[in-house]
Order: structure tokens, then C-alpha cells, then sequence
């Protein structure tokens, strides 16, 4: 076995030391009658060299949207990312640690998450990040359940231009915790105004709404906000973390809770995971945040250092009163997250989010322009948009692509029947005019 | 020796102007940015981010990295956290474009491959278990905690059942009641026997028709097989209740006992411990959970299926929760286990488990001498030593002990936990350590039941920093640089 | 916290029987050795390798690593070295398995991409030098020294002249003499004016019939440009001799000025320098030399030369030296190089080498105040501090100043070298330091000019090991272990 | 400029500390007449994203040896690297480091660097062995210059089965150093005893011959190591790492130097480099060493350490008189070859060694069981052995196997022009079965 260091005497002293005869004896604390008495039905072990090569024909039955001009969006995406985020993420140092609850010898891990931390909130303008969740979509549901908890109120509205998997999961999470969902419809791609005031009621605890939305459009976040606290109710905004080169931040619009999906900074696609949840929120809700928050201090000698803190909001301490549940999370997409931003700064942010502008609008213009395509909505976007194929169906598009190797959607209509036909195309900084044209004249 | 400087705060190395461009020009024609965005949604300045170079970035990070132990590094008995080797096979596998670079939606015929892959993870887990429903979606064993006690929800209110309990041992990891909050259940606590079991009277007397689930840890976080367990899931069982069986440490009994076998109706796996994942300094983890057939059709969706010889992801199911976070789940995590899996076949699990269950008892022999383990004298994959008595000796805590540690060149034992254990130090050395580093470590640990007790108050001595003012820091939180 | 038990030596990690077997069964055949080999070819025993398990190497290397200092953890201003940040990005891309897993004798249409990228490297090394002929060949300076001094030999026999006689400034590196004798010729030094230039008067003295080749380093070792390497080179050519040109310093002139404008014939890059190559910890490098078109027939065979769209290798060179290595060259360094050279561009080559000099000048200007430069007020890229008067005067060598540098987080600049100098400290700095980190050199440095000289010749303080006995490791060499 | 940190006002405030006005009066030391006065004719610099784009668009007009059905020997060959050697030497602190000038700030480079001279020692069953050589062949030939300084004679016997491109290199550097070289003839593939014995003479510094030889047999090194040292000569002996898992070591059979190319184990092929050479001798010739030594001594608190040691035999200290001009040398590839070596450990070396000879041994007897091929030598070999394509000739039947995406070779014409239309044909650990059988279906 490749990973067993004791050899056969090492082991035999031991079992001497333990005083037992055998390895089996001390199993003794099972009965007998549940032991399995076979072997497990697994393949056999594989040597390295064995397992490269069937890791490798797995691999080769993929298409790696990375490497294929990829057009696919919906809260994943396939930005550029620096050789050195590999490099530091990589750090044996970094990513075979755990959780650092010894702070003295963690002083790495503690530091970078509270630069991660202070760089999530520089991005989102909030008063505070914590260091991270699963994904963008529980992270969203951890931020309304914030909102539930403080507002203690029971309703939750929320626009239907939400990612429709956070949304599903918001569903999940509230089964059971008697709490009622009002969604608000996106007739035009995005929230109208009016269609938000009517949902947002006394009872509502926070308004949900995504930016730009799953459509790719841009929704009116100022009005919402006002909307939403002239009811007393929270908002709480799902943003693409790209978007901030140019968007208004959350904190700027008067958001009081902020979920994004942190994939984009710096993280593969990898089929959906492991991603980001980033969460942020003004001050006031810092004790009802869930997950770890370091904290800065000093040490006896009155040097700076960093800790876990707070963690009485936590399982380990509070069990059942926890404000979640959440343990390990996803700290080393935190740290690729930190390295991307610390790489990119503030022009790199602004240069990346403009060239997915300029290229979306130029991708937008081009696959529109001979008929068979047509813009689902009249909106701004930044990044993606929604396209109806006319006549044709969003699926044929999808395999039209492929067939050339290219990659677009997802279509809609799994999740909106009335935008059966339509499908999303979104356009990172590493598409390539060619890439465009080349989709164009294969779709328009 | 140490660089002080590079590991200044970001914002404290932060000189504007020194980040260069690093994106290529634009190749499409521009136009102006106001007239494509409305100016309302425009910030009027870009995010006041650091601004560092290239190289400067990558000597800040590197050198906080030397801040840290690791497994990589330091032996890590960090119990419950099955710390073990994470091989680096695993990692250059997973980060191979064909499996690292696919998008969540691509084509299903575009990702045969990696749809084989996670229905072969499915299977694994569902043989590994005894539990033929799997979901590969949660995040997390919290998560997949909380995913399984909602799966437990929708069975129940599929049958027309009102249960709102949900019990679970003293000994439990926080995580279990907080996933049964958040599940919306009423949370009540079963004692322990002396011997650190499930107390099975006081399991009876909570016992009734409106207990939902049992979650118990088997091995339990003493690190012993409750040998009851047989009883323990009949006795829930008959009441109509679900057994849930926290698997944080399966790596004692992998091959040799199966949760399906001794009567759990629902598990959640930590592949990040079991199967190997690296921690990640705090994630990512994954929580895949197994249960039984009667509750599989619950299970959240997508899950994947063949067809004929083609794979694909099944979101057609009636009575499932739904989903639990966004996508497929932590795929990368859920690579390294099936490289993992692969790597050991079924005589290399059962021996790594044999062998993480010989260094812990090896481990307990040589400790139990000079430092008290109060329940059991065997254990499985851990055990949980108490320094309560050398603290009623010498003044030296469990916490003292652990800094000791650090100076040796050790990372401490979890600490403190479980709850049940006064001065509790959890130790977990796993399978991929040696007896050599063993000894060493029971050398250092035997120094430092002798060591002078205020060079423990004072420890650690050798680390970056001291012991931090951990009361400050929640007094007057600063959570972000630039504040105070 | 250092981890001292993983550090010890392989050769006392290793427990026999811990190794596992590390690659699959044979799906071939199998016969039995005895059958396949004779008897006499056979060792009756395997190697008598330690033997470790995969956890134990990762564990040994990776605390290893630690004990080192790097340009990725530390300022590290290694005179005469360019120890410039090595870009992550030319690590990644030299690693694409399309670059890094070709065969040197692949067919040639499967590695149209590499020819192309080694025939671009041939065609920038050209105009960066002002040199049309170049070989990528040679595996680093000194072999490429050596290659161009047998170039320069088979150009002389070519033409029927015999010279014997290599000059080389006395502020030569120690590669220059040590390669001309290689290549067969006799060394002749000359001398440097007080400013460290090459004393003409000197040079015209030794100058004659016999001289094949002057070496020359420019800018020179003392981080000074030879103002009169135009007069230099005529001198040279008068007598019919040839000039070559150590281009280890090329970082200060990338784009400024040309080796084969100002007169050499010959020349070596160290891609490891100017390039960003890494320097491996002792290699590897890469020793491309570029020469004038006279001498481009008599450069090792193969060159890569291009066919309408295609290319190839070119081994048809009937005046070739012939070979000075196998294969191709160290491409994967070569490869690098490319990268370097591509982000940069005509105009980012040129801001790295300007940049080189401000931050030396700088360092220079700061330094001085306190620290005496015995030549040139003004430096290229680098320059020689002395630490002769702090001798004098406090006792304090040049070696202690290093050692104190260590203990301050600073990698110690070059000691003792060029010989010219006493107690010479040569420094520099390079173009991808900050500001921040050249101020805090200083600070350091002037520190130590004040502290306690006792505590600089105990020094360094805060390293792994203190000041080692080269004296008894010389006497009685242990070059491998178990030996005493 | 990426790699730049010094922003436009640290650069002024720079200026103005040193006196000057511009960068440009920095360079007042070079006369204007020598200035460039133009930019130089480079392509104009690229971004990351670009430079990604432009070198795997480069890289994709290449077909990976590893990747695919590679046979192809001659010196470089496709052994399996594990994972754990990347990691190793990926380690920042390891490659980013330079020579050990700084012993109390380099142990982790000099404890390797003596663990990798301990390896060797072991491995080759010789006295010592230095840090590192460039490569193979210039490895041999440093070999060759101390058994020519050590016997101060001046003949050179060299088996012509030697690697051609050693022998190229040799020639090269003897050029002008007055020594001649006489060739030993291979007419059966190997050398005859009584060829060799009639080459060594009283004025013979050394033997040079390799074990297995260019053309994938065994030398009867036994036997030549009788005739070197019957005529006071030196013998040495160039082999394959991986073959030592089984052949006798040249300490075991009386070589005095041995060279060896360290490729084949954990380095990858990489068009040719950089590679690893291999030197190592018997313990009189450690003072003519070339190039680095690291010993181990004890510090000023008597705690082992190592240095750079013997340092008198090096061009820094002896300048023209030293024992080589090499300065950096490949101390990656030692570390490489190190973490290899540590990995396989003798059961891991003499399994790699086993399997190729079972394979070679399959695929010999697949390739010639048609007739169109047929072995060239009838003699043992262990991972390689010569073919000769019967009325075809040699690059056609490269070619055929090319367009299959197989590689085999090389041919051997151009170095020996009676063996015009041989080839040879490697087979390493990773090939498999199948791999084999359709490389024989195809030419045999
Ligand atoms: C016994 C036990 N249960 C549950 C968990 C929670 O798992 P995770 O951290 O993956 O959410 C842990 C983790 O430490 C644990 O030790
Ligand atoms: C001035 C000078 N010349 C030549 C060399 C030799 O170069 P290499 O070490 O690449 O062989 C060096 C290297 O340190 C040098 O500084």
C-alpha cells in the first residue's frame, strides 16, 4: 500500500508494544456479526502509473470548456487565471493544513483569511466578510436565513431572476422552517420596480435579488433597496464578483447582506465545484454571521497576530443555537480568491470586468445580426445575455456548437417554460474576437 | 532568518501604480463604457484593492505559508480530522484539463468521462456504506449532515408522519445538532455511560414516536466502536425512528464493518478526511451521504445515472428535497477520493484502516503510562487522553500540553473535545505515519508531562507568534485591516 | 517548530520494507532474468537504496525546502547572479506536456512547434546581441564560454593561424580562465586602472600574434560599463584577434547597447540571469552563444533552420566543432527564456534592464554613505561594496557582514568576488525588487555596520545551523553518508 | 512591465536619491556612439493570457512522446515520473535558490545535494560522486579529461557502440588538446575482446564503453575492465540508471569513473534537457573532480550541517588550474533524480529495470515475428535493442508508425553508415501490452 509507512516488523513491534497478537484483535470491540466478511467490491488497488493512465482516458472522454472556445454561463465561468494562483494554492504549507485552531502555528492560514476578509469587503464595499462558505447558492440561503433571524419575521421575497439552483435551494433549506417565499416576476428580464413593491410587505425579512441577474441584465438596485427598507425588510443581493471592476458595490446601494459566487476570482470551473461562497454584511450582523471570522489581535509579546474569533457564534460552541451549522469550508478557494484580487488590484478588476463588457456586447452584436438569433431582452448586460433561437430550439443550438467544439448555454427552459428556446451565451476576457466570429457565422 | 517584511499586510505592501496590467488589450471594437452600461448601475470609482506586483505577491504568500504546520510538514494528530497523507498523485490528477476545466452545464455528451467518474464515486460509497442511495452533492459533512437529516424530513412527511426530534449522544460534534436545528428539529441530548457508550437507558426513556433520528458517531468521537450499536439501531428502529450515522471516522472500518450492516439508515462521508482530500487550511471539503433504499428516492437532485452505456444526470425526481447548493457539488474533492479509492482497492482500505487503528492503539499504549485516557483501553482510529490529572498535579492544561507541542515540532491534538472528556486531547495519528514519528512524538509528550510547568504557561516559544490575546480579539473584533 | 526528525537523512529515515511497490504488474510474458540475461551481466543484489514510504519523502523534502532561503521567500542580491523572480507563468507553460514531453529525436514534423520556438530563440538572441550566428547548444555560461573559445580555435585553424594566447581582464570570473584552458589555450591576465577598467596600456603590452581571443566582461564585474570597449575591440582586431564577451551581465543593456555593436565577436548569454531562468539551486541554466557571421559556420552542429514554413535541424555543417552536449540543449531552460523574452518586447526588455540599474544605483547611493565603494560612483546593474575599512576599523569582514544579513531576513550578496576587491561585497539588487524591499536592505545593512562585532562573527543567530567548519570538512571530506 | 514593482513615483523618488535627473543619465557611462538607437526588432510584449494562448498554440503543433505510443530510445527515454518528483521541485525554496554559497541559509539545497551524492554512490557501487554534470555525454567526457590528467597519457580508447553523441563531444573537447582517440569497433553489436585489447595500450589513458551500449546490448565489462587495467588504463563506463536495478554495478565490475545520463530517472524528456549528468569514481580521483562537492561537517554548536567543500578543484578559487570550468551546473535534476531514487528505493529500481526487460524482451519478439523486421544483433538487451527493416528502409518505417502516432527510433544511418536501414526501438515500464501488439500489427 503506497501510503503505509510501517513495514511489517514495525508493525509486529507494535502490536508487541499494544500486547495484543494481531491487527484483528483489536477489532474485538465489533461484533463478530457485524463484521463484513468479505472483501469490499471495489476494482482492485492501482499502482500511480496505472492510475494516470485510467485518470487520463476518463479525461479524454471530456471536452474541457477551458480549452474549447466556451461560451457557457449561468454562475460558472471560464476567466483567466494566473499561473501564481495555482502556484500558491498549491503550497504544501497552505493546502494540507487544516481549520487553525492552533493559531501560533497557523499564522499563514489566519493571515491570508483575514486579508481574504479584508479584500471581500473592499470589493463589495461591506463592512464585513467571513471567510468563506460552500458556494455562492448556500451562501445566498446562509444570508436570508440571516435575514430571518434578525428580522424574525417569515416571508421572503425573492426575484425570479435569482439563479434558479439558489433559488431551488433556498427551497430546500426552508422546507421545514415554516417560512414563505413570494417570487417576483422578471417579465422583461428583469425586476420591475412595481412588481418588488408589491411583494415586499411588513412580513418580508429581506428582498433577494441577484446582479447582474441569471438572465445577464442589469436590475435597478437602487430602487430595490429603497423598496426593500422602506418595508423594514433586508436586502440581500447575489453579485458576480467580476462585475465590481465596473458595478456599483453592494455596500454603495445599501445592501445589508451580500452572497456572490466566488468561482470567477481565480477558481476552475471543475464541474461545479469545489467553488466559493463569498458572504458579507454591514457591521450590525456580524454576530448572527455564520462560518469563521478572524480576527486581528496580539500575542503576549504584543506582536500582531490573527485568530478565529467569535466563535461563540459557532457549532462547536453553541451547537443547536449555532448560527449554522457550517465547520470545514472552503478556505482554499478563499486563499485562490485573495491571490487573484491581490494579483489583479483595482485596474485589473476594472480591465477584466470591461473586456467581458465589450466582448459581450460585440458577441451579442454579431450573433444577432442575421435573424436566427435574437436578444431575449432589452437590457443592459456585462457579461452574459439570453438569446432566443428562432424557430429552433435552444437545444439544437447547444449541439450545433458542439459539433464545431464550441460550447454555449445553458438553455432555459429546464428552469423558465416560458423562455423554452432560449439559452445563455457569456463572454469572458479570454474569447477572443476569432472565438466570436467563429460562433457567429456557425449560429447567426 | 524569517522574511518580516513580505509578510506585511497586502494593503500594508499595497503601493499605488505597482500592479501592471495584465489582461491584453481589447480585440474587439470599443466603445465607450457609458454608453453601454446606464450610469446608475456604474460605480464612480474602481474597488479600493491593494495594488502589488507580481513578484511581491508571490513572496508575501509564500512566506506566510512557512507560517504554518501542515501534514505536509508536521505530524498532525489532529483528532476527528483524520489528517493523513494527501497524495500528490491525487493532485495532479484532478488538475488534469479533461476533469478540471468542464463547466457545470456543459452537454452531457461533452463529459462522458466525468459523468462515469461520479457514478463510479456513487457506487463506491454505496458498496463502502452498505447504503445503495447516494448523493454526491453536499459540500461538507455538516452539509451532508444537514442534506440527510432533510432527507429524513421528506421521508417522514411523505408518510404522513409528524416527528420533530432529533437525538443525538453528548458526545456528538457540534456540527450534528446544529445540522438538526437547521433541519428545523428539536434538538435532545442522550448521556454516555462511563465507559464513554451511548447511555442505552437514557436512549430508551427519550425514546418515542416523536424521535425522527438518531444521529450517532460510530466509532464514536472517544474513538470506540459502540458495541451496542446492533441494539442501539433496533431500539430506534422500533419506535419508527431513522438512525444517521455521522461518518467522521470511517477510516477505522473501512472493509471491516459497514454502517448499512449494523442498521444506519443514513451517513454522510468526509472525503476530506477518509478518502484523503486535502484540508485546504479549512476546506474544501465534500459530505456524499448513503442511505438506505426506502430513502433514496429523496435524495437531492441531480444524481448520476446510466443509461445503456451513456451517463447522464437525473433531475427527474418527484420526491426529492431539491437541491443543496448550487451545481454538481465539490467535484474536485470527490476526484481526489475516487484516485483515492482506486489507489487502494478493497485490501488497501481495509488495511488502511487496520492500519490507523494499530498507530492509534500503539500511540494509546505508550501514552496511557504518563497521561490518563479515561475510557477504554483499546480504541480504534483515536483516542482521547485527559490531562485533567496533570493539571491537578502540575497546573498544566490540555492547552499547555498542546503548545508544548508545537515547540517539539508537533502539531497538537484536537483539544477540548469532546465535550464529555474534561481536558480532552483528542489524538488521531492515522495511517500514513510511522512508528519512528510516533515514538518521537510520545518522547515529546512524555518531556512535557516533566517539562517546567510555567515553560508550558509560556509556551509556545518557537512559533511566529505567542499565544494570542484571543479575549481582545472578540471584545473589540477587528475583521478586516485598516480598521483600528 | 521546526520538524527536526524529518530532516534527518534519508539514509536514517529508511526502514527496510517500507517502500511499496510503486508501478503495476507486467501484462507482458514474463520469463524468469536468469533467462532474459546472462549470469555475468547480473548484480547479485539491488542497490543498496534507502528504502521510504511515499509519506516520508514528501515529509523529508518539504522540511528540507524550508531551510532554505530563495528569491521566492527572500531579497537574495547574489552579485553576478540576477537572481530575478522566476515568472510562474513560464513554469506553467515550459510544463505543457507539448513542450516538456517531446523526444529529442522525434520526427521532425511531429515538433514543428518546438523548432519554431527554438529558431525564434536563435533569431532574438541575434538582435539582442547584435550577433547573427547563434548556437542554443551550451548548457550554461561556462560551457558556452568553453564552446565559443573552441569556435574561435576551429576559426584560427580554419584559416591556418595558430594562437594560443587567451587575455582576460583580472577582474575575471573564474569560468573564463578555467574554460580557456579547457579549450587548449594559455591564460595571460591583464590589469585594471584604479577605476576597475581594463588597463589599456596593459592590454596594448599583451597584446600580439599569439592572442587569439580577449575576454572580456562588459559591463564588467564591478557593475561598470568599459567606457573604452570601443577602443578595446579595435586593439584587438588590430592584432587580428577576437573579442568575447561574458554576457553574464547583459541585464543592464538589454536594448541600450549592443556586444556586437560595441565590437565582440563572440559571446554567452546565461538565460538563468538575464532570462528569469531559475537557478534550480545550482542549475540548470543554459549557455546560448551568439557570434558574427564570419564565425557562424564553425558553431556546434545542429542549428535550427527554417525551409519555406518548415523547420528543421540542421546537422549538415562541415565546419562545425561539432558538438559540446547531447541532444539539443537545455531546452526546458531555452523555453523559458522564450517566454521572458515574449512578455516583454523590445520595450520591456529595455524598462527591466533600466529598471536593473536605478535600483543598483540606488542601492548604491544609499549604501555608500556607510559602506565604502571602492570604484565608480555611478553602477550598471550592480556594484562592489568593500568591507575593508569596516575590517579595519571594527573588525567586521565582509563574511560577518553577510552572516548578519542572514540573520536580518536578507539573502547575503556575493563575498569575496571580484577578486579585485577586498573584502568585496557585490550587490545586486535587480529590476523586480521594490523600493521597500531595497530600503529595508539598507536599514539592515547599516545596522549591522553599527552592531556589536562580536555578535556579527557569532552570527548568523536565527539559520538552521550556525557558520560551518569548512576548514574540517575539506580535511577529511564525508562526501556521503554512513562513511564515518 | 509585469515583473516591475517600483511605481512611476518610487522610481522618481530613486532618481532623486541617487542625483539624477533620468534613468537615462544612468547609462552615461556608455558611449553614445554604442547606443541602440532604435527599439530592438522583438514582437511587442504580451500579457499572460496571450503568452498562454501563443505557447499552447505552439505546443499543440507538437505530438507528446509521453503522451503517445513512444518507443523511441537512443539516451532520453519515457519513464514514468511520479507526482511527488514535480511537487519536490516545484518547491519555491528549491528552485529559486542558487548554489549554496550561503551553507546556514541553503541546507535544504546542500543536504539534498549530499543525500543525491550518496544515492549515486550507491546506485553506480562507486566511492563518490559529485553534484551534478550537464548531462550525460559532457559528463562522459569530464570523465575522459580526469583519466587523462590522472594517467597523464594521451591515448583514448572508445568503444564505437558508445553513444555517437558522446563520442561527438569528446572529439569536440580533445580538439585542441593533443590526445588522440582510438576507435574500438563494434562488428557484432557489441565490443570483441580481442578488438579491445589490441585498442588499449600502454599509452591508453582510458577505456570508454557503455553499459548497455548505444544499441541496447551488454558489454562484456568484466572483461574489459581486465583488459583497461592490464595496461594500467582507466576504464570507464557510461550506463542507465534504470538498468542498475538489475546489471551489475560498474563498482562491482573495477570501473574507476563513471558517467551516466540521470534523464531516465524523474526527469522529463523535454526535447533534450535539461538533463542530469551523472559522474562519479573511485576515491583517488576525488581531488580531480569537476564541479561541485558538498560534504558534511558540523557547525559552531557541533550540530551537522553540509557545504560546498574542496572547493580548490573549482575555476572560482583555481581559475585556469582548476579541474573543470563548470559553475552552475543541473542541481534541479539532482533533486529530481534524488526524489526518484528515495521513491523507488532498490525494490522500485530493480521492479522499473524488470519490467522494461520483460517488455523489450515481448515487443523484440512481436516486431520481428513477421520477417519485416528483424533484430540487428543477437545479443542480450534490456530496454532496447536494433532493428533491421528488411528492404524498407529505416525512416519509412518511422514514418509508418508517425502516422499511427507512434514513435519509434531513431535511425541509425546517419551515425553508422553500414547500419543504414536500423532502427532502434525503446521500451520502458509505460508502455503496455496493447500498446506493443498495435505497434506490432502495424510493422511487423
Ligand atoms: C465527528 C464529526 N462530525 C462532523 C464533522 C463535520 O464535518 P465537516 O467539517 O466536513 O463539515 C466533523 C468535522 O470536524 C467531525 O469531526
Ligand atoms: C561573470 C560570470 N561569467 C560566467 C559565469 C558562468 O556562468 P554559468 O554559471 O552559467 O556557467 C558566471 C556565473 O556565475 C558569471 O557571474
Amino acid at each position: 500500500m503506497p501510503y503505509l509507512p510501517n513495514t511489517i516488523s514495525d508493525q509486529q513491534a507494535m502490536l508487541d508494544a499494544i500486547g495484543v497478537s494481531s491487527t484483528d484483535e483489536l477489532f474485538a470491540m465489533i461484533p463478530d456479526a457485524l463484521r463484513l466478511k468479505r472483501p469490499l467490491d471495489l476494482p482492485p488497488g492501482m499502482g500511480e502509473l496505472e492510475l494516470t493512465r485510467h485518470m487520463t482516458a476518463l479525461a479524454a472522454r471530456n471536452l474541457p470548456a477551458g480549452q474549447s472556445a466556451g461560451f457557457l454561463g449561468g454562475g460558472s465561468y471560464d476567466h483567466f487565471i494566473p499561473a501564481v494562483v495555482d502556484v500558491i494554492a498549491s503550497r504544501s504549507e497552505f493546502y494540507t493544513a487544516y481549520t487553525p485552531y492552533q493559531p501560533e502555528a497557523s499564522q499563514g492560514t489566519l493571515q491570508a483569511m483575514f486579508e481574504y476578509q479584508t479584500l471581500i469587503t473592499q470589493l463589495t464595499g461591506m463592512d464585513v466578510s467571513n471567510a468563506s462558505m460552500y458556494d455562492g447558492a448556500s451562501a445566498a440561503v446562509e444570508a436570508v436565513l440571516m435575514a430571518l433571524s434578525a428580522t424574525r419575521r417569515k416571508r421572503v421575497a425573492v426575484a425570479r431572476s435569482v439563479h434558479p439552483e439558489t433559488r431551488q435551494v433556498l427551497e430546500t433549506y426552508l422546507t421545514n422552517l415554516d417560512v414563505a417565499i413570494d417570487l417576483v416576476d422578471v417579465p422583461e428580464g428583469a425586476v420591475v420596480p412595481d412588481d418588488a413593491q408589491r411583494a415586499v410587505t411588513e412580513q418580508t425579512a429581506c428582498l433577494l435579488v441577484q446582479q447582474p441577474n441569471f438572465f445577464g441584465c442589469l436590475e435597478p438596485m437602487d430602487e430595490l433597496s429603497r423598496i426593500a427598507h422602506a418595508q423594514g425588510a433586508l436586502l440581500v443581493t447575489v453579485v458576480d464578483p467580476i462585475s465590481l471592476g465596473l458595478l456599483k458595490r453592494p455596500g454603495e446601494y445599501g445592501a445589508d447582506l451580500v452572497a456572490a459566487e466566488g468561482q470567477s476570482l481565480g477558481c476552475p470551473m471543475g464541474f461545479g465545484g469545489p467553488y466559493l461562497g463569498i458572504l458579507a454584511c454591514s457591521e450590525k450582523f456580524v454576530r448572527r454571521m455564520p462560518g469563521r471570522l478572524v480576527g486581528e489581535t496580539t500575542d503576549r509579546r504584543g506582536k500582531r497576530c490573527y485568530v478565529l474569533t467569535l466563535q461563540t457564534r459557532e457549532q462547536h460552541i453553541r451547537r443547536e443555537k449555532a448560527t449554522s451549522n457550517i465547520c470545514t469550508n472552503q478556505g482554499l478557494l478563499a486563499l485562490r480568491a485573495s491571490v487573484y484580487l491581490a494579483l489583479m488590484g483595482p485596474q485589473g478588476m476594472r480591465q477584466v470586468a470591461e473586456l467581458c463588457l465589450q466582448k459581450t456586447r460585440y458577441a451579442l452584436e454579431q450573433l444577432t445580426a442575421g435573424g436566427v438569433l435574437k436578444p431575449a431582452f432589452n437590457r443592459p448586460v456585462l457579461k452574459e445575455f439570453t438569446l432566443r433561437a428562432a424557430g429552433e430550439n435552444a437545444a439544437k443550438v447547444v449541439e450545433k456548437a458542439l459539433a464545431e467544439g464550441m460550447l454555449v448555454g445553458p438553455s432555459l427552459g429546464r428552469w423558465y417554460p416560458e423562455l423554452d428556446g432560449c439559452l445563455l451565451v457569456a463572454v469572458t476576457e479570454k474569447r477572443t474576437r476569432d472565438d466570436i466570429d467563429r460562433l457567429a457565422s456557425l449560429l447567426a | 532568518m524569517r522574511n518580516q517584511q513580505a509578510t506585511q499586510l497586502l494593503f500594508e505592501l499595497s503601493r499605488p501604480g505597482s500592479a501592471a496590467p495584465r489582461l491584453p488589450a481589447c480585440d474587439v471594437p470599443q466603445r465607450p463604457v457609458g454608453e453601454l452600461l446606464p450610469a446608475w448601475a456604474l460605480s464612480e470609482d474602481v474597488p479600493p484593492l491593494p495594488e502589488l506586483s507580481e513578484p511581491d505577491v508571490v513572496r508575501h504568500y509564500v512566506n506566510l505559508s512557512q507560517l504554518n504546520m501542515s501534514v505536509d510538514t508536521h505530524f498532525y494528530p489532529l483528532g476527528s480530522c483524520t489528517m493523513k497523507y494527501n497524495p500528490k498523485r491525487n493532485e495532479r490528477l484532478a488538475s488534469l484539463p479533461g476533469l478540471a476545466d468542464l463547466h457545470p452545464y456543459q452537454p452531457e455528451s461533452s463529459i462522458q468521462g466525468m459523468l462515469e467518474l461520479l457514478y463510479e464515486c456513487q457506487a463506491f460509497l454505496a458498496e463502502i456504506s452498505g447504503l445503495p442511495g447516494v448523493s454526491l452533492q453536499p459540500a461538507a459533512g455538516a452539509h451532508g449532515e444537514l442534506t440527510a437529516l432533510l432527507v429524513a424530513a421528506a421521508y417522514y412527511r411523505n408518510r404522513g408522519e409528524q416527528r420533530s426530534v432529533v437525538l443525538l449522544p453528548d458526545s456528538a460534534h457540534g456540527t450534528n445538532p446544529a445540522s438538526a436545528a437547521m433541519a428545523g428539529f428539536r434538538v435532545v441530548s442522550v448521556g454516555s455511560t462511563a465507559e464513554g457508550m451511548v447511555d442505552l437507558d437514557d436512549l430508551a426513556a427519550n425514546l418515542d414516536g416523536q424521535v425522527a433520528v438518531l444521529m450517532i458517531t460510530n466509532p464514536n468521537t472517544l474513538g470506540l466502536f459502540e458495541g451496542q450499536i446492533a441494539e442501539i439501531t433496533r431500539m430506534v428502529h422500533d419506535v419508527g425512528g431513522l438512525v444517521y450515522l455521522d461518518g467522521a471516522n470511517m477510516n477505522a472500518i473501512m472493509g471491516i464493518t459497514r454502517p448499512g450492516d449494523f442498521g444506519a439508515d443514513l451517513m454522510h462521508f468526509n472525503p476530506h478526511k477518509t478518502f484523503s482530500g486535502p484540508h485546504g487550511g479549512g476546506g474544501p471539503g465534500a459530505g456524499p451521504i448513503a442511505v438506505t433504499g426506502a430513502l433514496e428516492p429523496f435524495l437531492p437532485s441531480p444524481v448520476v445515472v446510466k443509461d445503456g452505456d451513456r451517463f447522464r444526470l437525473d433531475e427527474d425526481r418527484p420526491k426529492s428535497i431539491g437541491r443543496v447548493r448550487g451545481f454538481f457539488g465539490n467535484t474536485g474533492v470527490l476526484v481526489r477520493m475516487f484516485c483515492y479509492i482506486l489507489t487502494h482497492g478493497p485490501d488497501g482500505l481495509r488495511r488502511a484502516s487496520e492500519n490507523a487503528v494499530l498507530n492509534a492503539n500503539y500511540l494509546l499504549s505508550r501514552v496511557k503510562p504518563f497521561l490518563s485516557v479515561p475510557r477504554g483501553t483499546r480504541c480504534m482510529h483515536e483516542f482521547v487522553a485527559s490531562a485533567s490529572e496533570l493539571k491537578a498535579q502540575r497546573g498544566v492544561s490540555a492547552m499547555d500540553v498542546a503548545k508544548g507541542l508545537l515547540d517539539r515540532g508537533f502539531h497538537a491534538p484536537t483539544v477540548y473535545f469532546p465535550l464529555i472528556v474534561r481536558e480532552a486531547l483528542m489524538i488521531e495519528p492515522t495511517e500514513t505515519e510511522s512508528k519512528a514519528t510516533l515514538d518521537a512524538f510520545v518522547e515529546a509528550l512524555f518531556r512535557i508531562t516533566e517539562e517546567d510547568p510555567q515553560v508550558l504557561h509560556d509556551a509556545p516559544h518557537t512559533t511566529p507568534v505567542s499565544r494570542p490575546n484571543e479575549v481582545q480579539a472578540a471584545r473589540q473584533p477587528v475583521l478586516k485591516a485598516g480598521k483600528n
